[in-house]
């Protein structure tokens, strides 16, 4: 067990949030931005399990299967996406996918 | 149970037309015919017998009344009544009804069931209009009759039919929205005032509003109304609807339409708001004679003949306001008449150049001319329907005008005087078509026939109504007196409370012995 | 113990940074395997067995897997990777990075700082994680459920080969 | 008999719509019988009423009898009900006797006309429309006969209707006088909202019991419908559309608009002059309008090429004697003069028509002449009728009835030595442009062969109309002959009230006769002398340029078509174009494009790329947490 201040353990969760964002908003490729949200996720979760750990209940840790379960969902539908515009753009350049341009 | 009758005669022929005319479009055609001749003879079986009686002084305004409860938690009943103004309305409906199946029985070849199901549903939302007294409901019935007509454009429309449709549902959606916002204004204020939550008429009479307030509301209704009508800054939707929308739609809209925007200022606008209708009426009126010149000089520089027809609806319905927001009663029954004839002579004109359109595929006035050697009687009914357009004498539309005029001179001598001379620019525009049309040098080469049975028949039955009106108009003024007496008494015996202390005044409304009446 | 807790979150940080700027996929998922693990080891430290192993086994374990399975059948040569480099600028690094460095500072404004006062949390097991999850939260669990259910549906629907509804979408 | 009034306009109302429905079925026999029966029949009628209501003189002056009530609004009760007496009966003879006349004339003049039954038809309509406003009991109804007349005429000017030309003149008439109604209707409202009624009689009482002489409602009531009269009866300022009504066929311009409608508004007048002599101003300004109608039009006559053109000028100029008459209160002379006019004028269409008709459609009196032996008794009653429009003394009824204006005009109470000297002015002119056109078509050389000779039922109604137009005026012979004959005004005094004459001015009555008569021959020995003794002093005068000119000036009408189009003809129409696509919609139209500027706006930043959106998350982040933070 540590003794560490409550707030940083939010604070690594703010760090990797941040991370995923740069990841995001900088990669072109599908695949890392896909990354970029799983690090995202996971830093949510992180900082669900911390809240947890400070009020010393479970919630935290339950809302953390959820964004597990999440995670598991959108990166099963997220890669069949992945796969099925790679086989028809022959790239992974999110920037083609812009039919939606107003 | 009449009235359910009336209404559901045409939804339901409308039904059987869309469903048989999928596989036969004469089966629409005729099925369409029958249900409204039926229904025609239902309300001269039923109704007139009914409205030319003699009212007893003491009974209520209504000859005919049906009241179920629909929505009993928010004070929402299936009421519907007619009185004489509706009465005649209802046999308006019907008669161009009839003309505008008559009108489409041989332009309409695509989609015929449809058609003959949208163009019954409208006519069923515009009898419901005329007779239905719930808030609540007029307001379903009013939405009831836009769709299809949207549909019948939008569909079966010429060249440039989407564009006019999209503008013919913004403008009367938009307006119909002030009007239900109004609605429920109305009903929240009356009913924390009385503790009785209703969307009935007869209830919300002389409902105490403040004259803010009041003002709102009346120009929330007034709004949808205007529209309809159309009074002069919001007509502009109209030239193209009408220039765009078959033959049969531009009947229905010039003819029933437009007289749901004159019927609910009547009916509504002033019995429900009369002090802000008082204050609005100068307003109102300089509009009104601002629609009537306008109109009257931009139809005669339209080409496109239909769209000349139109704009002489803007100028004729300006003379229906005038008359509206004099409310008395000889500028009243001048309105009504008017509603009529107008009704009869500007759908005779539409009529009459779907006719051309359909022979020629053209609505151009450059491209006709010296048509009167080819068509004799049609030009002879076209030469008779310019003339009553015109206001002549004999015919039913001077009556209208010259009621009107000569009922708001005393109210408002000056803009009597100026939508007179709307009189001179009628002649300009209706003399105008007739010359560009029928007269002169024929400009192209013209091979058409002359009208056939069917259509020598709707035309014929149309002017006789006008030359009936325009000689005896007494049976239908003596039909409307009692309902447009009551509609005036309405606001008689309310002396409106100072603003400040209408919050504290208890539920009752003004008037008991009034609201027994309506009720009843 | 406390250093432990700041060595893992050194790792996780260290590892994230790499991952995001590989431009190789399986070198990025590789660190991000790293990169879980040690956050993995900070939810032990935290008293969270139960959501530690969860880490390692789910995201560290099958996600990733997934992950590289589609990497392996996208079958990106060397010119995705050339590709990759020619992307990754400094200067398209500029606008996020400022960005984030702007949110970061607000959030640790937010959080109070660095000091403040530290505290022991208590462990919970997977026994009271159980017993609330199957209790008060089973509706939850339910929710997930179908979640997972419609995730394996539109995987399979977009997965599956269509070589005649190719014109669909 | 009196039971039977209503059937004198119900019959050729009853032609019209048996002629309008039977349309081409019918044949020209059938349509001509129709045509001309009903409006004989309605002749014989006004005959038999006319012994019935004579016979009821003096003790019952007039007659009402009510078909059926027409509307009946809010204290408006306006019944088809039709009032007779010794006015309406005097106008109804003219309108059916010259108009069967006129009917009869057309089926010989438009026997090879291809619109033979709607031309019938139209003028049934207009017979039975022309006496509902004459018979109407209130004014309401009267409007109906007198718009219905203005359709009529709308419908004949129009009547060849491919020429574009004959279009503009008829659509020219119907807008000029619907000006004119309009300021009718006007009064009409006026009148019922100040004396709640619109029944004439009625009216006429309330108004004298309500209104005092001189006052400002009677002025304006009677100057509105004085609006009214000078657009029917093309007086100034509304007199530019009937030179060009001439376009309609001869007939037409002989019934509608020389012996009937263009009178309606000396009727009018006539009819309501209990409120005209409430208005002395109003009065006066009638009594100008003529005295200036008359003159103007006469000088116009001078200048006419068209023979049909001098006719319309003379017309108007001869309604102004009938307004000078009217706005001095000469009433009975007014409606002699209507009566004496419609014979002579009708007389003189026809007989145009006659010689039109016989040189195939020539109109221009400079392309004929020389007539005289060619046709006889046109020339005979054209001679008939032109000595009786310059009112040749003694032997012509004009003289009598025109001779009587303008005594009258020198010795009423109201009248003056102005007017006099206008009247005076205006029979030189009257005969100076009468006998040019005479001489220039029956003298001198033959410049058009004839083709057509007119046939009996052509021949016969000009015959009886020279011989009314010579005879009629022993009805009213003058006091200064031998104490005179005065059965005309006799039989008029029970409906119009006599005219005041100065007792000073009596005395004068030869004096002023031999004034008149001299004016009349004198004109006549002007047109002789420079026409025929001495052509060369003629063609000599109208070389001048100052007579160039004028001429050319009043050939056009003074200018008014010109000052019309320019103040309003024209500047409708350019309102009119220019506003074409319609302003009020290119406002909607701005809002609509406001809308589609905005969704331009708003479009850009769909820029479709996920990245995008995404930073625009963060950022919405980051600005979120710093605005709950800091604010």
């Amino acid at each position: 067990m540590v003794t560490i201040p409550f707030s940083h353990g939010l604070l690594l969760a703010a760090a990797l949030f941040l991370l995923g964002v740069i990841c995001v908003l900088t990669r072109r490729n599908i695949i890392f931005m896909l990354l970029g949200l799983e690090i995202m996720l996971n830093a949510a979760g992180l900082a669900f399990v911390v809240a947890g750990a400070r009020w010393g209940q479970p919630d935290g840790q339950i809302m953390f299967l959820i964004v597990l379960a999440m995670a598991a969902a959108e990166v099963s539908v997220g890669l069949a996406l992945v796969l099925e515009w790679y086989h028809r753009m022959h790239s992974l350049d999110v920037d083609q996918a812009s039919r939606l341009r107003g | 149970m009449m009235l359910i009758i009336l209404i559901a005669v045409p939804l339901a022929g409308g039904i059987l037309a869309g469903i048989l005319g999928r596989r036969n479009a004469g089966a629409a055609r005729w099925i369409s015919l029958a249900a409204l001749l039926l229904d025609l003879i239902l309300a001269l079986v039923w109704l007139l017998p009914v409205a030319t009686r003699p009212l007893a002084p003491t009974a209520g305004p209504w000859l005919v009344e049906l009241r179920l409860p629909w929505i009993s938690t928010l004070g929402i009943s299936f009421h519907l009544a007619a009185d004489g103004l509706s009465v005649v309305l209802i046999l308006l409906t019907l008669l161009l009804g009839l003309a505008a199946v008559a009108c489409s029985w041989s332009e309409i070849h695509e989609r015929t069931g449809f058609f003959f199901f949208n163009l019954m549903w409208v006519l069923a939302g515009i009898l419901g209009v005329f007779t239905a007294l719930d808030l609540f409901l007029f307001y379903f019935f009013w939405e009831l009759m836009m769709v299809p007509m949207f549909f019948l454009i939008i569909l079966w429309g010429h060249e440039n039919r989407v564009y006019a449709a999209i503008k013919f549902f913004l403008f009367t959606q938009i307006a119909g929205l002030l009007m239900l916002a109004a609605i429920i204004g109305l009903y929240f204020i009356h009913g924390q005032i009385s503790g009785n939550y209703s969307f009935d008429y007869s209830a919300l009479l002389g409902t105490p509003l403040a004259a803010g307030t009041g003002m709102f509301l009346m120009l929330g209704f007034f709004a949808a109304f205007a529209v309809k009508l159309p009074a002069f800054p919001v007509h502009v939707w109209l030239p193209d609807a009408h220039t765009e929308a078959p033959t049969a739609g531009s009947v229905v809209l010039a003819g029933l339409l437009l007289k749901t925007g004159a019927y609910g200022l009547l009916r509504f606008v002033v019995p429900l708001f009369p002090e802000a209708a008082r204050a609005f009426a100068p307003w109102a009126m300089a509009l009104a004679v601002a629609g009537i010149i306008y109109g009257a000089v931009l139809a005669f520089s339209q080409t496109d003949l239909k769209r000349l027809v139109a704009y002489t609806s803007v100028s004729h319905m300006g003379f229906v306001m005038l008359a509206v927001f004099a409310w008395n009663e000889m500028a009243l029954q001048g309105a009504l008449i008017q509603i009529i004839c107008h009704g009869l002579s500007t759908g005779a004109l539409f009529v009459i150049v779907g006719m051309l359109q359909e022979r020629m595929h053209t609505r151009d006035l450059r491209r006709m001319g010296g048509l009167w050697k080819e068509v004799p009687r049609l030009g002879g009914f076209a030469m008779f329907f310019a003339l009553a357009s015109l206001g002549l004498p004999g015919l039913g539309n001077f009556v209208g005008e010259f009621l009107i005029l000569i009922g708001v001179f005393p109210q408002a001598p000056l803009l009597t005087v100026v939508a007179a001379g709307g009189l001179v620019a009628a002649s300009i525009y209706s003399l105008w078509i007739v010359q560009q049309a029928f007269h002169g040098q024929a400009r192209e080469t013209w091979r058409i026939s002359d009208l056939n049975g069917r259509e020598a028949v709707t035309l014929g039955v149309l002017a006789a109504a006008l030359l009936w009106l325009g000689l005896y108009p007494q049976p239908v003024i003596q039909m409307a007196r009692p309902a447009l007496a009551h509609m005036r008494q309405i606001q008689v015996p309310h002396s409106f409370p100072a603003p400040e202390s209408t919050a504290s005044l208890p539920a009752a409304p003004a008037d008991p012995q009034g609201e027994m009446h309506a009720i009843r | 113990m406390n250093t432990l807790f700041y060595l893992a979150a050194a790792v996780a940080i260290l590892a994230t940074l790499l991952v995001i700027t590989r431009a190789h996929a399986v070198h990025a998922l590789l660190y991000l395997i790293v990169s879980l693990l040690a956050a993995a080891l900070a939810f032990f430290l935290l008293g969270a067995p139960f959501a530690a192993a969860l880490e390692v086994i789910v995201y560290a374990g099958a996600i990733m897997v997934l992950f590289v399975f589609v990497v392996m059948m996208l079958n990106l040569g060397t010119h995705s990777v050339r590709g990759e480099r020619q992307w990754l600028r400094p200067a398209a690094w500029v606008g996020p990075g400022l960005l984030a460095a702007v949110l970061l500072a607000e959030l640790v404004y937010v959080l109070g700082g660095w000091s403040a006062p530290a505290t022991t949390p208590a462990a919970i097991g997977p026994r009271e994680v159980g017993l609330a999850l199957f209790g008060p939260y089973v509706l939850a669990v339910e929710l997930a459920s179908v979640m997972l259910l419609a995730g394996l549906v539109g995987a399979y629907h977009l997965a599956r080969p269509q070589k005649e509804a190719e014109g669909e979408a | 008999m009196i039971q039977l009034l209503w059937l004198i306009p119900a019959l050729p109302l009853a032609g019209f719509v048996i002629l309008a429905l039977g349309g081409a079925r019918l044949s020209r026999r059938a349509a001509a019988w129709i045509g001309v029966g009903s409006v004989g029949i309605s002749a014989l009628l006004t005959l038999a009423l006319a012994v019935a209501f004579l016979r009821g003189l003096p003790a019952i002056p007039a007659h009402i009898r009510q078909v059926w009530t027409w509307f009946d609004v809010a204290g408006l009760n306006i019944g088809v009900s039709f009032y007779l007496d010794a006015l309406a009966l005097t106008m109804m003879a003219v309108i059916t006797g010259v108009g069967f006349l006129i009917h009869l004339y057309s089926v010989g003049y438009m026997a090879h006309d291809d619109g033979f039954s709607r031309f019938f038809a139209y003028m049934n309509l207009f017979v039975g429309a022309m006496l509902i406003l004459v018979m109407a009991d209130n004014l309401m109804l009267l409007y109906l006969g007198w718009e219905g007349v203005g359709a009529c005429s709308y419908l004949l000017i129009g009547f060849w209707y491919r020429d574009p030309a004959n279009g503009y003149a008829a659509r020219k008439a119907f807008v000029v006088t619907r000006v004119g109604d309009t300021a009718m209707a006007v009064a009409l409202f006026l009148l019922f909202d100040r004396l709640g009624s619109l029944q004439i009689q009625e009216l006429m009482q309330r108004a004298g019991a309500q209104w005092g002489v001189g006052t400002i409602l009677p002025t304006v009531v009677a100057l509105l419908l004085l609006g009214g009269a000078v657009g029917k009866s093309a007086q100034l300022p509304l007199q530019t559309w009937l030179p060009d009504a001439m376009a309609g066929p001869t007939p037409v311009s002989a019934l509608i608009h020389a012996a009937t409608m263009v009178t309606a508004g000396f009727y009018l007048i006539a009819r309501t002059h209990l409120i005209f002599e409430l208005s002395p101003l109003a009065m006066s300004i009638v009594a100008i309008v003529g005295a200036a109608t008359l003159l103007l039009a006469g000088f116009s006559g001078l200048c006419q090429t068209d023979i049909k053109r001098v006719l319309a000028y003379s017309t108007v100029s001869q309604i102004g004697y009938m307004f000078l008459a009217l706005g001095v209160g000469a009433w009975a002379a007014a409606t002699f003069h209507f009566m004496i006019h419609a014979f002579f004028k009708a007389l003189l269409f026809l007989a145009a028509g006659a010689v039109i008709h016989a040189l195939s459609g020539e109109q221009d009196l400079f392309k004929m002449g020389g007539l005289r032996r060619e046709l006889p008794l046109v020339y005979l009653v054209f001679l008939a009728g032109a000595a009786s429009l310059s009112a040749i003394p003694l032997v012509t009824a004009g003289f009598y009835s025109k001779d009587m204006i303008i005594w009258e005009v020198f010795a009423s109470n109201r009248g003056g030595t102005l007017l006099w000297a206008a009247a005076l002015a205006g029979a030189l002119l009257t005969s100076i442009y009468t006998f040019r056109m005479f001489f220039l078509c029956f003298e001198g050389p033959l410049r058009t062969p004839v083709a057509h000779k007119p046939g009996w039922n052509m021949s016969l109604p000009l015959a009886v109309l020279a011989v009314l137009s010579l005879v009629a005026g022993f009805l009213e012979i003058p006091h200064s002959f031998g104490g005179g004959v005065q059965i005309f005004s006799h039989f008029i005094q029970s409906a119009l009230p006599a005219t005041q004459l100065l007792p000073a001015r009596e005395s004068n009555e030869i004096l002023c006769q031999l004034a008149s008569a001299a004016a009349a021959l004198g004109g006549l020995g002007l047109v002789w002398w420079l026409m025929l003794r001495s052509p060369q002093a003629g063609a000599a005068l109208t070389r001048q340029p100052l007579a160039m000119k004028l001429s050319r000036f009043w050939l056009n009408g003074w200018g008014f078509d010109w000052l019309y189009g320019l103040l309003f003809e024209r500047p409708y129409i350019f309102l009119a174009q220019i506003n074409r696509a319609d302003i009020v919609d290119g406002c909607f139209t701005l809002l609509a494009r406001f809308g589609l500027a905005l969704n331009a706006l708003a479009g850009a930043a769909q820029t479709g790329r996920v990245r995008t959106y995404a930073a625009g998350l963060t950022v919405g982040a980051a600005a979120i947490i710093a605005w709950v933070v800091w604010l």
